[in-house]
């Protein structure tokens, strides 16, 4: 387990297989040099650098259904072993269903989202920690299967399908405390990969915000669900004073989110910033603040309590976290898209010391062997391939550097 | 260089890692600039200046190479009294006929010495004499006497010695008048003039590459001429690095001189049979053709084995070889004059093979309205190009169009066996691998089946002027029945020459007879095929890799394909040596003498016994040339052997006369016969110039020719309407006129459009930014295109006025994947007046912002070859307003066209795999 | 051991026989005939049917006339000296300035071009390739040969490698739906031919082979061109103390990456795994346990 | 070397690399991959385009080219080629290569297609009569000077063509008295 974890914090703090040299020491590692003094190159002509992903609507959606789904799972366990046994069975209720319906809808769109969608089974042909996607599959997986118990359950318990059948035997069988508590472990993880998924690419945004994006996402589905149970509650007619049972929890998830939110925010550098506060996508991040996030805080403290007014605030309360969740997931992507294709943002989170300076390189390159015009490139030792003879009699046109002084023999291929 | 001939570059690139440095000019900042070590902007048609600035600044400094100069070159001869130079007559030479403009080359001789006899050609051997009488021309022109050689003298001081009129004829081309013609900064130029002076001399040589940047100017000829000079004096010429390139732009262009499609040559450089020349007769003809000294005296056994390779039997002596089959000129049939005379209707059918002249061809759209007034006309492409829709050609009603035009399709090289000769005269065979696709023939097969029609259609005349076409040898095997394609094994024969006898194959040119004898399709091709047969062209074995000049082994790749004349790499090497025959120095050897060794008989050589030794006139010494080249000297002539005054053909030239093709055997640096506009090069400004000629008087060449009729006429001089100079130039992308490069999709991917590079200052000028529509306008017409705005291109200061240069690809036309405006509608059909060549590289033109908005008159097809200029300042008449034919199979937006293969064939190949798998 | 690229840009002529070299021998469509105006780059970047890009960069020196001035200050232009010595002063682009003190304006007859820089962009196949970790099905591999390996018969299309390069390179195909990139010819080296586009190359400056030599050959070609007065040569990509590691395709430039539209240092994307996971834990735990008093809290 | 190269040291790394990470699943396909030129005929070939005479070597199987690249052994390309000598195959193996013979009728506004045959016989009429009708023998100023030339037929082009293809152009237009033909090496 431990090789696991370790393999995923792989040199996060330094570079890699070189001994951790002090920042300092590399300073003024790129002296400015007279060639293009005048000239300061901040790009090839503007052109992105990275490759922004394809992903449009069917990514949004499943961000923010997968987002509710886990945040729902998540609730759900939590009231199923701490919760009220009976006043709060509404929301498990509220919560499988609901987390059901995510992890249903969630594979679709994703689906929907492969250029070759015949070939989504590939996608479990390996597991690799490293890539969020490949793990996050294998989450939403496991997260179906389990849903999929545990709301079977719930549907025998609701008495859609009698006891005694055989389906309900097996399903009051195949699920119980350890099935629940795992899809609540599981949804959560679900909550929290997809922006791991994000962290993990070299879009300027998210590699920026790095693990800033995980809790943003995870509180962000424990708001957007607890919203979606509430609102299926107050929907459900559920009896009043069970009605709020779910409101210090979303107003913690959304403290939660606006802390993430601001540790994303301090962390970004200007160029990237830009792409926050002066873009096309300000008013969708503006949106989920105040719509997912402080209209509802403030709402709840002078929404009424009791009664039809209650119910229905506390509808609109749900229903605006719910649309900010999506706001919250679209603005994220969509700008993230937009710094991917800015070089100045993706050159301001690459900086740093790479590599000596051209002069110390050619000083740690030249060992002492000043050869400015050697005899040319066609001499042996410094052939390239086409200066090499290649004429070879086996038939076998152009071949590789026969010429290599070390090994005789190309090294064929060695089959795997 | 690098733009248009890359892989030719890797061998300068090369030589820069060994050192060398890489000099750059060009009055653009080019590809081959960004990898030199020196790069010169200068203004373009001023290379006389340039190149006449460094000569001048190696005479003041006596940097020539001495030996060479006094014993390989004509610096020592003597000129009569009476010739002048353009510094005492104005710009003009000496025997200008104002009139007619020419020049009559009397005053440009040598002095001669006198002859004890006066030794005529000895017309026995040839066939009877139809007229005695020899018409009054110059000594040296009545080539057909032998005079006597040229008064000398050796200490170069005598002010009537060539080299001191050459001292005298450019020290007018100081660094200052270099700055003020040229627009290059003095210290510039001098930089690069010390950088050549260094690197020429006993061990060190430097070598010139050039394109048609020299030659397509009124004064090209001329800026060759410069260079070769430059060369002599520095000793470059005939020595391992050294030379001038000529950079050819198609593959086998220089094979379509050697064995040309040309209207002036027969194949081998033999001129055409002439009426102005009085070439009754084969004697006549040779008379006129004939040196007397030098190899060219062996000229009358070539023009007999050509006829006896057309005619065969029917070419006897009697019948002087059917010479009178063969057609004569009077006058110039050059490429304009044919355009001309096809718009006056003079010309009604025409044969277009691979030349695409709808985008190529000089002030496009007049050539394509003068096709339209052709009876029929044939084209053969590989697509369907732009010179094949001449009768819808911007937007002309068709319906008033009335030739009949076939559009054959051709093979193309994969498709079919044949040789290209390459810029170094080296012809290479290529294989046929598949058949060509439909309908598609290559030209052998057009020409074969075609002559066995017309043959056909003679068969049975009786007319006199028939008979050529009747005794023609036009038999040849067939090699593959389904295609019905000739065997070229029976033309590559009669083109290499065999003996007519037993078909068997000569050496060389060297056993070609004059008696009929031999047959030989072209004298200096002959040897491609060897005596036992095998095509040398197909040679396939090159040199070792890292061998070089000085290794025994190295061959000069002479194994790989057959260089001509006689598999020879370098010409004129023998003066890779000194006048005793040692090399010049340990590193630059190439060809030096080998003494006989101690045993009395002479060490055999790879060398065939047909090559050179078989001159009957060159005396035998006791030794031979060897070296890493095939020795440009007869084998055996030693060193020492002295001139013979009265000797004829080889024996009139020394040991030490390196230059054997040249009647006196040295390298001209004053060239009293041969060109037209002048002995020696002088700068003339190019016909359309902003500036009048700082240098001379005399603003242009005086005996250009130029054709000032309606949609050919020139811009009016210093027109403020047309003030940027403008120079057409090559992608490296793009081929010529695009038809083998718009229909490929990577390359029309390459470069998508028509472009014109300007400099931000001009830029600015005009108020235009990177990128933008823009228009170009002269006299002649009108070209949209894009203006791509870079510090490469530089405004330069012509004596005191700031002149902007403006840089033209010419590779677009209407048709093809990517399509554009032809810019070569924005040249005037001119010509040079020793090779008719065009100017492109130079003309002026005007630049305004947007795209292109009025339609152009059609031109009047009435010929007016006095056509008065119009002063018209504005901008003259304009193009019509084309509609960019776009291919209506692809789009312009982005959907990529195949290249070649469709999806599911490339899925089968290595990278894709197919969908449904 | 792996065999890869070293493209040397002080050799490159900027021919494009790479662009076209690769797209002959993998077949691939051309995309797009549109002029961009940036110098002769009418490609523009590297994409799904783009294995080879040749990037241009006009250096314009308006200030300096001595564009290839060594680092130290220049206050007399090194003339060449007058004993005819043939090596003299820098060996690369050079002209002379007129008034010495490198503030000349734009001087009329000098170009204002100091260099015109070009170089073939190509794959990196780094040996932390982005891609490589990012692939959810596996149909990225390691190949025998050292390089980086699209493998068609997999890939699904998820595109999720295509914003983990650092670098730009992968892409997807419109109409094919997968994701494409350099293979450095891997049918072409399982018969031991070298790759299309180093063979093409006319000069040389892309050169395959055994990345041993290939570094050694690049330091000695580093230390040779400073001795000439190039002194803004090194490499990139060998030597790397970077996330990524060495580069199997690295490159010896003289400006700075950015002008070539590469990363000064590259990040390994997958490096970012465990810190997300480990924020989202504990934000987990955090809301679960706040989630959880308050439900118990609100029982009675 | 096929599982991925980890440049991390120690017991951790390497436990990572089996658990954490998959080896590398190559697939078949990727290792029976193999280039199309395999076993394919080949032929020596010299580049259409410029003057610098490079030679290729045209790759064929079942008769259609599949690859066209520069051939090793030349000294003078040494198996480089420029982007145009790249694209020589796009060249050959293009959809818009004419295959078929296209003829335009006088005042006709379209092409259309015609067989070889009944072009080869049209042109040999068409030179017949044009020639016949505009041949001039004997030079007008000097009348026994034969000069049996015609006036009236022009040809153009042969820079791209072979050497032997412009013997052939050059041996019977001339033997035919045609005076006017020139080619791309005069522009």
């Amino acid at each position: 387990m431990l090789g696991l974890i370790s393999s995923l914090f792989a040199a996060q703090n330094g570079p890699v297989g070189s001994p951790a040299v002090p920042q300092e020491a590399r300073k003024g590692r790129r002296k400015k040099r007279n060639l293009s003094a005048q000239t300061e190159f901040t790009s090839y002509y503007g052109r992105p650098v990275v490759k922004k992903p394809h992903w449009v609507w069917p990514i949004w959606l499943y961000f923010w259904a997968g987002g509710i789904s886990s945040g729902a799972s998540a609730i759900a366990t939590l009231a199923h072993f701490y919760g009220d046994k009976d006043r709060d069975k509404s929301i498990v209720q509220a919560g499988r269903y609901i987390s059901m319906a995510g992890v249903i809808i969630s594979p679709v769109l994703l689906i929907i989202d492969l250029q070759r969608p015949e070939r989504f089974v590939n996608m479990l042909r390996v597991l690799k920690l490293r890539s969020p996607l490949s793990t996050g599959t294998w989450i939403l997986t496991s997260l179906g299967i389990l849903t999929g118990l545990n709301t079977a359950r719930q549907v025998v318990e609701d008495g859609l399908v009698p006891e005694n059948t055989l389906p309900g035997k097996l399903a009051l069988l195949s699920s119980n405390d350890v099935t629940q508590f795992l899809q609540g472990l599981d949804g959560m993880a679900l909550g929290t990969y997809t922006g791991v998924l994000l962290s993990a690419t070299a879009v300027p945004l998210w590699a920026n915000a790095d693990e800033a994006i995980a809790p943003l996402f995870l509180s962000s589905a424990f708001s957007t669900g607890a919203a979606a149970i509430s609102l299926a509650q107050a929907v459900s007619g559920v009896k009043a004073d069970d009605l709020h049972r779910l409101d210090p929890v979303e107003q913690y998830a959304i403290l939660a989110e606006l802390a993430s939110l601001g540790y994303a925010y301090f962390k970004l550098t200007p160029e990237v910033r830009k792409h926050v506060i002066a873009s096309p996508f300000t008013k969708s991040f503006l949106a989920a603040v105040w719509l997912g996030m402080l209209g509802p805080l403030i709402l709840k403290f002078i929404s009424p309590k009791k009664g039809l007014p209650g119910r229905l605030f506390a509808i609109i309360r749900s229903l605006m976290v719910l649309i900010g969740g999506f706001f919250l997931r679209y603005a994220v992507i969509e700008a993230g898209k937009a710094t991917a294709d800015d070089p100045d943002a993706y050159h301001s989170i690459t900086r740093g010391p790479a590599r000596g300076t051209p002069e110390e390189q050619a000083r740690k390159y030249s060992n002492g062997r000043e050869r400015p015009f050697g005899k040319g490139r066609s001499t042996p030792e410094q052939q390239p391939n086409s200066f090499q003879s290649n004429n070879h009699a086996d038939g076998n046109e152009g071949t590789l550097p026969q010429g290599n002084p070390q090994d005789s023999q190309y090294p064929g291929s060695q089959t795997r | 260089m690098a733009e248009c001939h890359p892989v030719a570059y890797r061998f300068v690139m090369e030589a820069k890692e060994r050192g060398a440095k890489i000099i750059h000019v060009d009055p653009r900042f080019t590809r081959t600039s960004a990898t030199a070590n020196i790069y010169a902007p200068t203004r373009t048609g001023t290379d006389i200046v340039f190149l006449g600035g460094i000569i001048n600044y190696i005479l003041q400094n006596e940097l020539y190479f001495k030996e060479y100069v006094l014993s390989y070159t004509n610096a020592s001869f003597l000129v009569n009294e009476d010739f002048k130079g353009p510094d005492q007559l104005g710009g003009l030479f000496s025997g200008y006929d104002a009139k007619d403009q020419k020049y009559d080359r009397n005053t440009w001789q040598y002095d001669v010495q006198e002859l004890q006899q006066n030794t005529r050609f000895a017309q026995g051997s040839i066939g009877r004499n139809r007229s005695d009488e020899a018409e009054g021309h110059s000594q040296q022109e009545q080539s057909g006497t032998r005079v006597g050689p040229p008064l000398r003298d050796e200490s170069l001081q005598d002010p009537q010695s060539v080299f001191q009129i050459l001292k005298k004829h450019f020290s007018r081309y100081t660094p200052e008048m270099v700055e003020d013609v040229c627009g290059t900064p003095k210290e510039l130029f001098m930089e690069i003039a010390r950088t050549v002076a260094e690197n020429s001399g006993r061990d060190k040589t430097t070598a010139f590459c050039y394109a048609v940047g020299f030659t397509q100017h009124s004064t090209g000829v001329q800026m060759i001429r410069t260079a070769a000079i430059l060369q002599l004096l520095l000793g470059n010429i005939g020595r391992p690095g050294g030379g001038i390139l000529a950079l050819r732009g198609h593959a086998t262009i220089q094979g379509s001189t050697d064995v040309p499609t040309l209207y002036n040559l027969l194949p081998g450089y033999l001129q055409i049979p002439s009426e102005n020349t009085d070439d009754y007769d084969l004697v006549k003809y040779i008379e006129h053709n004939w040196t007397a000294t030098g190899w060219w005296h062996n000229m009358p056994k070539y023009i007999v084995s050509l006829l006896k390779a057309w005619y065969g039997p029917h070419a006897r002596p009697e019948n002087d070889y059917c010479f009178h089959y063969l057609p004569k000129i009077n006058g110039d049939f050059s490429y304009n004059q044919m355009f001309y005379k096809m718009m006056e209707g003079r010309i009604k059918g025409m044969f277009i093979m691979g030349e695409n002249i709808g985008v190529g061809g000089i002030n496009a759209r007049f050539q394509m309205e003068a096709l339209q007034k052709l009876d029929w006309c044939v084209v053969r492409d590989l697509y369907e190009v732009e010179a094949g829709e001449f009768w819808k050609y911007e937007g002309r009603d068709p319906k008033t169009i009335g030739t009949e035009t076939f559009l054959m399709p051709a093979a193309i090289v994969a498709e079919k066996d044949g040789s290209f000769t390459n810029t170094q005269r080296m012809l290479q065979w290529h294989d046929k691998a598949v058949d060509p696709p439909g309908d598609a023939r290559s030209e052998t097969w057009f020409m074969y089946h075609l002559g066995r029609r017309l043959q056909e259609l003679y068969r049975d005349s009786t007319l006199d002027r028939d008979k050529p076409i009747q005794h023609l040898q036009w038999e040849l095997p067939i090699k593959e029945e389904h295609l019905q394609e000739p065997d070229l094994a029976a033309v590559t024969l009669e083109i290499s020459g065999y003996r007519v006898a037993d078909r068997k194959p000569v050496a060389g040119f060297a056993e070609l007879k004059e008696d009929g004898s031999t047959a030989c399709g072209c004298w200096i091709y002959s040897g491609m095929i060897a005596p036992d047969g095998s095509n040398r062209a197909a040679n396939r074995q090159a040199d070792p890799i890292g061998v070089g000049y000085g290794d025994p082994e190295f061959t000069n790749h002479s194994q790989w394909g057959y260089a001509w004349p006689a598999n020879r790499r370098i010409l004129y090497n023998r003066a890779s040596a000194d006048p005793e025959g040692k090399p010049w120095s340990e590193r630059k050897k190439l060809v030096w003498w080998q003494p006989e060794d101690q045993d009395g008989h002479p060490s055999g050589g790879e060398q065939a016994a047909g090559e050179q030794a078989g001159d009957n006139t060159t005396p035998d010494h006791n030794g031979k040339w060897v070296g890493n080249d095939v020795p440009d000297f007869p084998l055996n002539k030693s060193p020492f052997t002295p001139d013979d005054p009265q000797g004829m053909g080889m024996a009139a030239h020394s040991g030490s006369a390196p230059f054997i093709m040249m009647a006196d055997g040295v390298g001209q640096l004053y060239v009293p016969n041969g060109l037209a506009d002048g002995p020696l090069p002088s700068h003339y400004e190019p016909l359309e110039s902003p500036t009048h000629n700082p240098v001379y008087r005399q603003q242009n060449n005086p005996v250009e020719i130029t054709n000032n009729r309606k949609g050919n006429s020139l811009n009016p001089p210093f027109d403020p309407a047309f003030p940027y100079v403008v120079t057409t130039y090559r992608l490296t992308e793009h081929h010529t006129s695009g038809a083998m490069s718009r229909w490929v999709p990577w390359l029309s991917e390459l470069q998508p459009e028509q472009f014109a590079e300007i400099s931000p200052e001009l830029a600015a000028e005009v108020g235009l930014e990177n990128g933008d529509w823009a228009t170009m306008t002269n006299v002649r017409g009108e070209v949209e295109l894009r203006v791509l705005v870079t510090t490469r291109m530089t405004p330069l200061l012509i004596a005191g006025q700031k002149v902007h240069q403006i840089g033209l690809p010419y590779h677009f036309g209407f048709k093809g994947i990517v399509t554009g405006d032809t810019p070569n509608n924005l040249i005037a059909m001119t010509e040079e007046p020793n090779v008719r060549i065009h100017e492109a590289k130079s003309f002026t033109a005007g630049l305004r912002k947007g795209r292109r908005t009025i339609a152009p008159p059609p031109t009047d097809p009435t010929s007016s070859d006095n056509m008065v200029q119009n002063r018209g300042g504005e901008a003259g008449q304009l193009n019509h307003e084309v509609k960019l034919g776009v291919v209506d199979v692809t789009k312009h937006e982005n959907t990529p066209v195949d290249g070649g293969m469709t999806y599911t064939a490339r899925e089968a190949s290595g990278q894709g795999q197919a969908r449904s798998d | 051991m792996a065999n890869g690229f070293f493209t040397d840009t002080t050799l490159c002529i900027g021919c494009k026989a790479c662009e076209v070299a690769c797209k002959q021998w993998n077949q691939l469509p051309a995309d797009g005939y549109a002029l961009t105006g940036m110098s002769y780059d009418n490609t523009g970047s590297l994409g799904a049917t783009t294995w080879r890009h040749v990037a241009f960069i006009e250096v314009p020196e308006s200030k300096k006339r001595l564009p290839m001035a060594s680092t130290a200050p220049v206050t007399q232009p090194p003339v060449p000296s007058a004993n005819g010595d043939n090596n003299t002063g820098p060996g690369a682009l050079k002209f002379l300035n007129i008034d010495g003190d490198g503030g000349a304006s734009l001087q009329i007859g000098f170009p204002d071009i100091g260099q015109w820089l070009m170089m073939s962009d190509v794959c990196k196949h780094c040996t932390n390739a982005g891609c490589l970790q990012a692939c959810p099905t596996g149909a990225i591999i390691r190949n025998e040969f050292g390089a980086v390996y699209v493998q068609p018969d997999i890939c699904n299309g998820c595109g999720y490698c295509v914003p983990s390069c650092p670098f730009g390179v992968v892409a997807l195909q419109h109409d094919d739906g997968r994701a494409y990139k350099c293979t450095l010819c891997y049918d072409r080296q399982k018969d031991g031919l070298e790759p299309a586009c180093a063979k093409a190359c006319p000069t040389d400056s892309i050169i395959f082979g055994n990345l041993d030599d290939l570094k050694m050959r690049a330091r000695q070609r580093v230390a040779d061109l400073h001795s000439r007065g190039e002194t803004d040569a090194y490499l990139y990509g060998v030597d790397e103390n970077t996330e990524v590691g060495d580069l199997n395709a690295f490159f010896l430039l003289k400006a700075e990456p950015e002008a070539y539209g590469l990363p000064q240092a590259p990040t390994l994307p997958q490096n970012r795994v465990g810190r997300g996971y480990l924020a989202g834990l504990a934000m987990a735990a955090v809301l679960s346990v706040f989630s959880a008093i308050s439900l118990r809290r609100s029982q009675h | 070397m096929s599982i991925e190269h980890k440049s991390r040291p120690g017991l951790l790394g390497k436990l990572a690399q089996h658990i954490g990470l998959v080896p590398n699943p190559v697939s078949r396909r990727s290792e029976k991959l193999q280039p199309r030129i395999r076993g394919a005929e080949k032929f020596h070939s010299v580049c259409p385009y410029c003057a610098v005479g490079c030679s290729q070597l045209i790759y064929v199987k079942d008769k259609k080219i599949i690859n066209i690249e520069g051939n090793p052994e030349s000294p003078i390309n040494r198996g480089t080629l420029c982007p145009k000598g790249s694209a020589t195959y796009a060249l050959s193996v293009n959809p818009y290569r004419l295959s078929k013979v296209k003829y335009r009728a006088p005042y006709s506004e379209t092409w259309e297609e015609k067989p070889l045959e009944w072009a080869m016989d049209r042109i040999a009429q068409l030179v017949k009569k044009t020639r016949d009708e505009n041949f001039t023998e004997m030079s007008q100023e000097k009348p026994d000077l034969p000069v049996s030339r015609t006036e009236a037929i022009g040809h153009l082009g042969g820079a791209t063509l072979d050497n032997e293809e412009n013997y052939l152009i050059l041996k019977l237009f001339r033997s035919l008295g045609i005076v006017y033909i020139e080619n791309q090496a005069r522009i």
